[in-house]
């Protein structure tokens, strides 16, 4: 099989047939049994009917990527079957409903003109000759075993158990995918009921149908003998406590909410919202506090209550973030998310944030771009717009997360920073982060602590008055950073203007004034360089003298430590940097890591955006270009071929992965 | 009775830079007196504005004061107001600012009715970047700042208010600051979202619709061969559009179908005063209280969100519980 | 008569992906059969959309199909049209598209007249993010993807389109495609910005304004025990709303007021149908005519720029004299 | 004197009170002599009562910049003798209104805290006790010559010439310093009063009132001696035709309308705007055309008819380039104009014009930023923002014109490009350049053709429809250039979307032909490298082994070429390297010129935007930075001054400049 750790499962279906309700119950189903997944979901930007797949990767340890090829691939739609079918790896199964087997691929119009063509002539046929038992056959010249079902059979024995009609209980379909595929596997139907009702949150008329199908799916896999035959068995592992099962969407919501972000606006776009609807279904939040920590606070309704976040659908993203930054005005850690055409939309009011030195946080999910592009793929194509969005220069922090769990902490970051260096911070995530689905053992609530900079109180302000001295919000310092006063707080005023201004925020065109205050927020800038640990800003991991340096950002983080993991057995000793405050850029460690090494850029984007600021900054230039930019995420088992290349000495100076489906 | 605030407690020492006799003066010491009269703690007040001459009113008032972007000035607003439902909150914009760039978010705050205040300065002009039309000079009108006649019709404030969702609408007139104060003074009051469209001659721009104008000038009574003013106030003549829950549909309709006569009355006869006023909608902060209990006594700009030591006090657990396995 | 184009002219073969049973199909099918019944050359039509389900809508029709940015059909179009006037431009918006985000350039259209159309897809629903409400549905409605009632009021569509400026003014029906078929053509051929807007069912996402609901359910004559569809017809009733330059303004202010009546008019009886039709105002086409005489005979899209050899033919030596001294 | 060319000259007053008139009269006066004039406008972003002022510098040969520090100062309001009375050279004249001389410094609003503590200081006073007669004293004492004027005297005698009141006389206060400054360097006064018709437009009733202000101020200086007494004399110089004054936003204008440009939109914004108003003054445009040029033409009104070009002002900059694309579509040259906040909220419709190769061209004018920043001032900062812009990636041009002059002709070639390689082409420009005004012999309107790239007639697409092939908008070709046809002609129809798309223009996810697609748009990028003349895209000015090279961009030329004219003949040759085409990068050629020369970056911004872009795309790094933030663009005097320090070994590796009022 393949050189990685772990097995890859695969599911499809078309949109609206339940493909995320069954890799749930999949994933569910594994962690029960202590396994470790890495899950990833492909979808269109449609409603109902196109292709949707998703891609399970699993293993007794953590995984922290997806690979391509499959070991199960499980399929109720004939479209998967054309679509899929021969990415298994040797000895890999399908399971498909015998029902489509002479269905033909020219009937499928959901299928690409492009696609259908290609699998014809991979096939040696015309498209309309094609029939789904063609694929089938290549499918087992590869030497992957082809498991027909009858899901006709199947639920016509739940609809005479349950009275259910065929008709309705076509929306098990995906059941039945999913059990046959654990039936394979050894998986027991028992742990399996355990799974359904997890997922479907103990409703129990829902819950009885859905263990029907899977136990009459167990029956029919056993009555063929097929979980006999195939290879990969799974085992209940001993594990201490349960797993988390979670995605990047989700991480970010659960940072908010322990960072303590109680303003959240968004506009609906995919694939940001998610994390907006997910922080609406928990608008109610528990706390948990002493009197000890508030003695003298006066909201000491605190003690016995709950806090709350409002989550505000504006009519636009200008007004989600224009909003935010009114929210944050008040002193409340205020948040907004988006992507793509979103972001392009709130620039004029990053802006607004930076000059008025407001701090608020925007997470941005990249997908497909330009424009509206691939509104539901992946892609790592707005490093540099992050980093220069806005007319005229004002300090940002920009600050891109490797993966799921580390968002989570980034989060909680990202709003410590904007506070306390008062500006926008921009959390630069993508859909693989936001839609994948991880395994993971706890989210460790204690290991960033709140940060909230310097801020006056009413006291303070009091204090101030009494030395008869004006606030200003303004005030030139030492660090660049002058104290905050929450609007609205008793005992002062202030101002803040888009224009330049003063150290009380009144408009100035005063050219000594004006570059005073330039400096002042730029030197912000250096402030963070200096303050912020460098480990928050760049990471290295592997051997102090690799064989072979990655470079890279973002969502590659988890393939690239599996390469390293796999390479390591096969002993090439690959480092790894990982950029994970791109702006202000941690120039010095980069370029001391960098140094004379043979280095790669791995990027899922066109340009290989950090290959050029690497090079503005350090004056380094990569010796290898890894990129991608077909809206897919480079996969393991791509990077792992690309990466020997440049081992040895076979690769182009850039090389362009194209897999994906 | 001595009160707590002076009126000069509003006013800032900023050098004010609009032209002489602009009618911005008499808005801006409308919004002071009003806030004077319903001695409002200057640190319980946020007023946001724009970009236009309009926009500069925040520097002019001793509050908080937000000096937004073009357009913008009522998302920043409705922000700050759902973090701190307790403060009170003002904006103010310009007719291009609020009716033009930032319609959008004019349309869409009146389907909200949150508990704020909007102050439109209308002076038919884009006054700060130099008399052109703004969506409120009607078709066909040239002001001295036009090279042509003005291309497109004009907007109606009253009637696009109406239309958004508004439960206050009003019309004041920026030299009449005495009327204009209590204009204001209620939209403050009113419970939602209230706008005061105020006429505002712009002297340097706008030639047609001048203060004279307004006063009357070639308004000629001809019985008398007096100068009648065009602007009169709704409230003498017996008008009055309260809608409340326990109105018939039919009565009600008969109100609107009187409001949107006069909010089209324009030329000899200038209506000013409140032209609507709806009290059967909640607020969107009683609303969100709905959903969130505590969210008035615990707002989210009020809330705590760590303990003595700098831990999080959020206590995620139960969620974390829930999507474990 | 032997017509030119077939139906099928306006057919192309790419893949629908909407939901099945979308009212979607009903205004797509409307349109198609508009634009086949007046006969319009494929080639002289020029169709925008925003993005939602409702922006896929060009890719169906066999014309110049334009899928723009969410909200900005309008200005895409506008641009279009000003510089090819003798064009067909129709705007398809979304509900959310067109009066969400796109509000601003909405009220603002309405201001000038352009003659061009706009087809709003209804649905009250964000369809395309999966269901979150549009501002097109009611305050405390919840649809089934939404986890709590909505918490926003309606905007009125027929009512904003009026506040900003339209000249024609109707409201269709998705599943009613001869009705709205007619409706279309009307707006087409209506000299000025028509907007049409079109309940459209989402059977995905909105459970509460379903194809049945407008065919009457649960709406039972207490006489017959049947139920009574609740869609009916303006024109079936008499219902007249046409503007001309001769009426009086008594006459213009019952008729308005009559017209807002009816854009209330919901739940049991629900009209559709042309709603107000103004005659009185020039396109924005023809004011441009009055400043550029040879304007439409000779459009921007149609302008020569260079000679033969490759030169530029403006002339500008006449400005460049002016600016010597 | 200074070591510079010519002479400068310098007026200031209230905003609202005809500083601009008057600056007009004089360089028209100037003009009308044959001198070479080049101007700079300063004003504050208000109405009325702010203050105001203009410089002229003049020479009998070109001149392309300014200089501070003023030979002439002529004040009418007490603010301006303030602000700027020390700024004089050895010798200069100051010309004031005698009135005015124990004015306080504490009663004058308009001056900015700051400015007037520093003043103070430098007259060694409190604020409070600073009157006028000290600081002209201290002007004195740096041997400036002070020349008190009664406009009281001139202007009662005026008054009763011609029975206009003194309030409404005193609107031409302007026309007093103006004729005051002119009468002492021994201009006759039948010219000033021709160039007074000319600025009047000679409408009668004006023309003879400011005369009359002219003649009595001539008399009143001539009364005094003073025009005796002035060492700098003007005379009528020799010039065969006229001498064009026109500003940036004229040329533009200009360019515009010789390119074709025929829809404009914009919404109004300082500095860009006057451009707009321009060409609505202009909308019906003259042609040049014979039988010959249009053999075939349908539309042969032509031929005795006027073209025109509509102006469009939308509700918004998102309406601005929205409906600028939507009239790109039907074919017609198109073009929007903003600056600032502007171009933030065009992000996105920059993008969507990019993904469908859409030409159409933004003129962006820089000001000081971010945010609303300095609305009237000027500033190089947004030149990473341009080029990034949008997010996802996708191909745009980047042109930045060096000068007023150049700005004519790149805005032809902006159109040019746009239509050739189907993408957005921003032109990069600055207030300096929109508001500065220059003196050129002529605009060459035939030295660039027009070039509108493949596009398929009617003809063209009967011809397809013959050989039954559909006509497809992004069909897949060499160049990546897809031909095409303006929506509206017959015979076809084709699809646009913001989505990923296929050749047709219907969406697609498909992951081939995505990276496809993606490969297409970008290589237009390689096709421009190939195609466009280098000189289009940078040029190199001097001497093959300069002693030391200046880079830069944009309105910073003039500057340089001037400062590079002075140091020769102080012994010192200088290179300049002028980045004209900043996006795709010229860095073959720029390489080449850097080499391994000593180079000194020189911008008006505060990150060295340029310096950072050659690093990313060459590798080298600047030896010296000269920079300038503070709204004011970079003047003669002080560049000359912090090369000299270069030169000398005695600069910091950065240099801030600061000068400005
Ligand atoms: C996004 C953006 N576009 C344009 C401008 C330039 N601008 C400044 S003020 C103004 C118009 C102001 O007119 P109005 O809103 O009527 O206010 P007024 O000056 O009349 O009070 C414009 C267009 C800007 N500041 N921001
Ligand atoms: C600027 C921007 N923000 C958000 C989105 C995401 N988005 C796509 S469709 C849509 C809403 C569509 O709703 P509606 O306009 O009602 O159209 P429908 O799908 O109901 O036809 C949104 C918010 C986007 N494409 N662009
Ligand atoms: S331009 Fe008009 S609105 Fe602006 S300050 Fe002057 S008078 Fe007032
Ligand atoms: S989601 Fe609703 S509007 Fe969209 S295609 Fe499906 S049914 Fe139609
Ligand atoms: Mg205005
Ligand atoms: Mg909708």
């Amino acid at each position: 099989m393949l050189n990685f750790r772990g097995h890859s499962w695969l599911i499809g279906g078309a949109q609206g047939t339940g493909i995320e309700r069954g890799a749930s119950i999949f994933t569910s189903a594994l962690a029960l049994w202590g396994y470790r997944v890495f899950g990833k979901r492909e979808y269109y930007s449609n409603i109902m009917g196109e292709h949707s797949y998703y891609y399970v990767r699993f293993d007794e340890r953590p995984v922290h990527s997806h690979i391509e090829r499959y070991h199960i691939l499980t399929a109720y739609d004939a479209e998967t079957v054309f679509r899929h079918s021969l990415e298994g790896v040797e000895g890999a199964a399908l399971l498909f409903n015998q029902a489509h087997k002479s269905t033909k691929l020219a009937s499928i119009h959901t299928i690409e003109e492009r696609l259908a063509e290609d699998i014809a002539k991979r096939l040696g046929k015309q498209v309309k000759d094609v029939l789904l038992s063609d694929i089938l056959e290549e499918a087992e010249s590869y030497g992957i075993k082809v498991y027909p079902l009858d899901y006709n059979e199947i639920l016509s024995k739940v609809a005479s158990k349950t009275k259910e009609t065929m008709v309705s209980l076509a929306r098990t379909n995906n059941v039945v995918a999913v059990s046959a595929s654990l039936a394979l596997m050894g998986y027991e139907l028992d742990s399996l009921i355990e799974a359904i009702s997890y997922v479907f949150e103990n409703k129990k008329r829902v819950v009885d149908l859905n263990a029907a199908v899977a136990e009459a799916t167990y029956e029919h896999v056993r009555s063929k003998g097929y979980d006999t035959s195939f290879a990969i068995k799974l085992r209940k592992l001993n594990r201490n406590g349960k797993l988390l099962l979670v995605n990047g969407n989700q991480t970010v919501a659960l940072g908010k909410l322990v960072a303590g972000c109680r303003f959240q606006t968004y506009y609906p776009i995919t694939p940001a919202s998610d994390e907006s609807f997910f922080l609406e279904d928990n608008e109610i939040i528990d706390l948990q506090v002493t009197q000890e920590d508030f003695p003298v606070i006066q909201e000491s309704k605190i003690l016995d209550s709950t806090g709350s976040i409002v989550v505000f659908q504006t009519e636009d993203e200008i007004a989600a973030i224009t909003a935010a930054t009114g929210a944050a005005l008040t002193g409340v850690r205020a948040s907004t998310s988006t992507s793509g055409p979103g972001l392009s939309l709130m620039v004029e009011g990053l802006g607004w944030a930076g000059m008025n030195e407001v701090p608020v946080v925007v997470v941005h999910y990249q997908r497909g771009g330009p424009s509206t592009g691939l509104p539901t793929r992946t892609e790592q194509g707005d490093l540099r717009f992050v980093i220069h969005a806005g007319h005229g220069e004002f300090p940002r922090v920009v600050l891109a997360s490797g993966d799921i769990e580390e968002a989570f902490y980034d989060t909680i970051r990202a709003f410590n920073y904007a506070e306390k260096y008062q500006l926008p911070v921009i959390l630069l995530l993508d859909k693989y982060i936001a839609n994948s689905l991880v395994s993971i053992e706890k989210l460790d609530v204690k290991k960033v602590k709140i940060e909230r900079g310097e801020v006056l109180s009413e006291e303070d302000l009091l204090k101030l008055k009494s030395l008869n001295e004006e606030y200003k919000r303004f005030k030139f310092t030492e660090t660049g950073v002058s104290p905050r006063v929450f609007a609205g707080t008793k005992h002062a005023v202030y101002w803040a203007t888009g224009d330049e201004h003063d150290e009380a925020g009144h408009i100035t065109e005063d050219p000594v004034l004006r570059q005073k205050m330039m400096e002042k927020r730029m030197s912000k800038l250096n402030l963070i360089e200096k303050e912020v640990p460098i480990d928050e800003r760049a990471k290295y991991f592997g051997p102090e003298n690799p064989d072979l340096l990655l470079v890279s950002w973002g969502s590659t983080k988890g393939t690239i430590l599996d390469l390293m993991e796999t390479m390591s057995k096969e002993g090439h000793n690959l480092g790894f940097l990982q950029i994970r405050m791109v702006h202000p850029f941690p120039e010095n460690f980069v370029s001391s890591i960098i140094g004379n090494k043979k280095w790669v850029i791995v990027e899922n984007n066109y340009s290989a955006q950090l290959g050029g600021l690497i090079r503005e900054k350090t004056g380094f230039v990569p010796t290898y270009q890894i990129v991608k930019y077909n809206g897919r995420q480079i996969s393991l088992d791509e990077l792992y071929i690309a990466v020997k290349r440049v081992i040895f000495g076979q690769a182009p100076k850039r090389q362009v992965l194209t897999n994906g489906a | 009775m001595e009160l707590k605030f002076k009126l000069t407690d509003y006013r800032t020492s900023v050098h004010n830079n609009w032209c002489p006799g602009c009618g911005d003066f008499g808005i801006l010491s409308s919004i002071q007196q009003a806030l004077y009269e319903l001695q409002m703690d200057p640190s319980n007040v946020l007023i946001f504005s724009g970009i236009g001459c309009s926009g500069k009113t925040p520097h002019y008032i001793n509050t908080y004061g937000f000096h937004t972007l073009h357009g913008r000035a009522l998302p920043y607003a409705i922000g700050a107001k759902l973090a701190r439902p307790d403060l009170e909150v003002i904006a103010v914009v310009g007719d291009g600012d609020g009716l033009g760039i930032g319609a959008g978010h004019f349309v869409n705050a009146g389907r909200r009715n949150v508990d704020f205040t909007v102050v439109i300065y209308d002076n038919e002009v884009y006054g700060l970047t130099k008399g052109q039309a703004a969506p409120t000079l009607k078709l066909g009108v040239q002001t001295k700042s036009l090279p042509k006649p003005n291309i497109s019709q004009a907007v109606n404030p009253i009637l696009l208010a109406y239309a958004s969702g508004y439960t206050f609408i009003a019309r004041g007139y920026a030299y009449d600051t005495n009327h204009l104060k209590e204009l204001i003074k209620q939209a403050i009051q009113h419970r939602g979202s209230a706008v005061v469209d105020v006429l505002q001659p712009c002297p340097t721009y706008n030639d047609i619709h001048t203060k004279d104008w307004y006063a009357g000038k070639g308004n000629v009574d001809p019985k008398t061969g007096k100068e009648i003013p065009r602007i009169y106030k709704l409230e003498n003549e017996g008008y009055n559009c309260v809608i409340t829950n326990d109105m018939s549909e039919e009565e009600i309709s008969k109100k609107i179908a009187q409001m949107i006569i006069k909010a089209y009355e324009w030329g000899d006869r200038i209506p000013v005063g409140v032209f609507y006023r709806d009290l059967r909608f909640d607020t969107f902060e009683e609303r969100l209280e709905k959903r969130i209990p505590n969210y008035k006594a615990y707002p989210p700009g009020k809330q705590a969100i760590s303990n003595r030591e700098g831990y999080p006090i959020a206590d995620i657990s139960k969620i974390v519980q829930s999507l474990s396995v």
